[in-house]
């Protein structure tokens, strides 16, 4: 299975090797981790204990799902892996996973960078920070709508 | 059909969702908005949210989409994952 | 210690988890690793029954140190993991990997491949490839080299 | 001073690397390519190698590059590590 949405951790370096085991065409994986950060309140504001990530069952899958279509259909890919975790993580908990197995290296980077920034404006996922201030729900980037364009453009 | 508040919008309306009939004259995503803000009070949040986004059928769509008695519904702010 | 040149395998996990390991800023970790394929042959040709990684010892080290130091000159970085194996590898073993962490995504994945696009031209490692009609040298590819030359043009 | 051959260089020269000393009138990376090569037979190879490379102690250098006596100077294919 390609997309996974859980509470549940997972094992990076076992998630990596699955991805190429037996594939006498892969040369190059790539991957990216993203963790919860801790210093996310601005500058003197209070440091996040942890974080709450709400999503949207049934659909979140889907737009995943949708996501690695997209990017398959993009760049010549051998396999794809996305875990994004859903509940209450720690600061240093890992929050998402997407890996890439290519014959090359500039198609698997590409389609793991494609594939986050898709990610970061089409699933949903919404993440609220707790605080010794209280809870807060993170705003959206504009950064990563930016990001989104320089794909389309290149469409 | 049902709608459905995702984050800080379920947080302002205290609701995660409900069923109803698909209300006489709504035929967008941008008019079933509006006919649930028209209930004034908490639910002006569904008008006042930033970017607010929607989906039917589970697929993000634009507020011109159409909707149909039983299709899933929903209203949510800018997604934050990754 | 940032950069290794060895023999032996390495724990990919263990490698990823440890770059961010109690680093409340890190948010993305970017990573890479290049596998021994076993197809690289032309059409019809012998299938690549094993690799050997020759190497320059000390200008090797010293090339890769300079690759990671150019990269933390260009992006803002909070950890750089390069490890290149040399010897004798066999079809799916790991051959190079690289992992950057960073507060954002978008460094860390340029960073990484830019590390990588760098270590393929500039780092003092060769390939022979052994096939069932004797060992063979890999050629350099000319889409190397056309890789640098996108970060030389966004100096 | 040292000179080294890697990879397919190596191989078509039989040899790894010698210990000489600069030879007269030899100024530059180029210049200590051209009198090996003039060696003859198999040392040809220093001339005919596409894309030959060298580096003067363990940096990867030009062929107009300035070398000294007691200089560590390699010269080699291009490199396809990674």
């Amino acid at each position: 299975m390609s997309v996974s949405v859980q509470q549940a951790d997972f094992d990076v370096g076992a998630e990596i090797a699955a991805l190429t085991a037996g594939d006498a065409q892969a040369g190059a994986v790539a991957s990216f981790v993203g963790l919860v950060r801790s210093d996310k309140v601005g500058a003197g504001g209070p440091a996040v204990q942890a974080m709450t990530l709400e999503h949207y069952p049934g659909m979140t899958e889907q737009a995943l799902e949708d996501i690695v279509t997209q990017a398959r259909g993009r760049w010549d890919l051998l396999g794809v892996r996305v875990i994004h975790r859903v509940g209450r993580l720690l600061p240093g908990e890992r929050i998402v996973f997407v890996a890439v197995a290519s014959g090359h290296r500039h198609d698997a980077f590409a389609a793991c960078e494609f594939i986050m920034d898709y990610l970061k404006t089409q699933a949903p996922f919404w993440k609220n920070e707790e605080t010794p201030a209280g809870g807060r729900w993170v705003d959206a980037r504009e950064s990563d709508a930016a990001a989104l364009g320089r794909w389309r453009r290149e469409e | 059909m049902k709608v459905l508040y995702f984050a800080s919008l379920r947080e302002a309306l205290g609701a995660s969702g409900e069923e109803m009939a698909l209300p006489d004259g709504v035929g967008s995503t941008g008019a079933l908005r509006d006919h649930l803000a028209a209930r004034g009070g908490a639910w002006l949040a569904l008008t006042q949210t930033k970017n607010l986004r929607c989906a039917v059928n589970q697929r993000m769509v634009g507020f011109d989409a159409a909707v149909a008695d039983g299709d899933e519904v929903a209203f949510f702010p800018p997604v934050t994952g990754g």
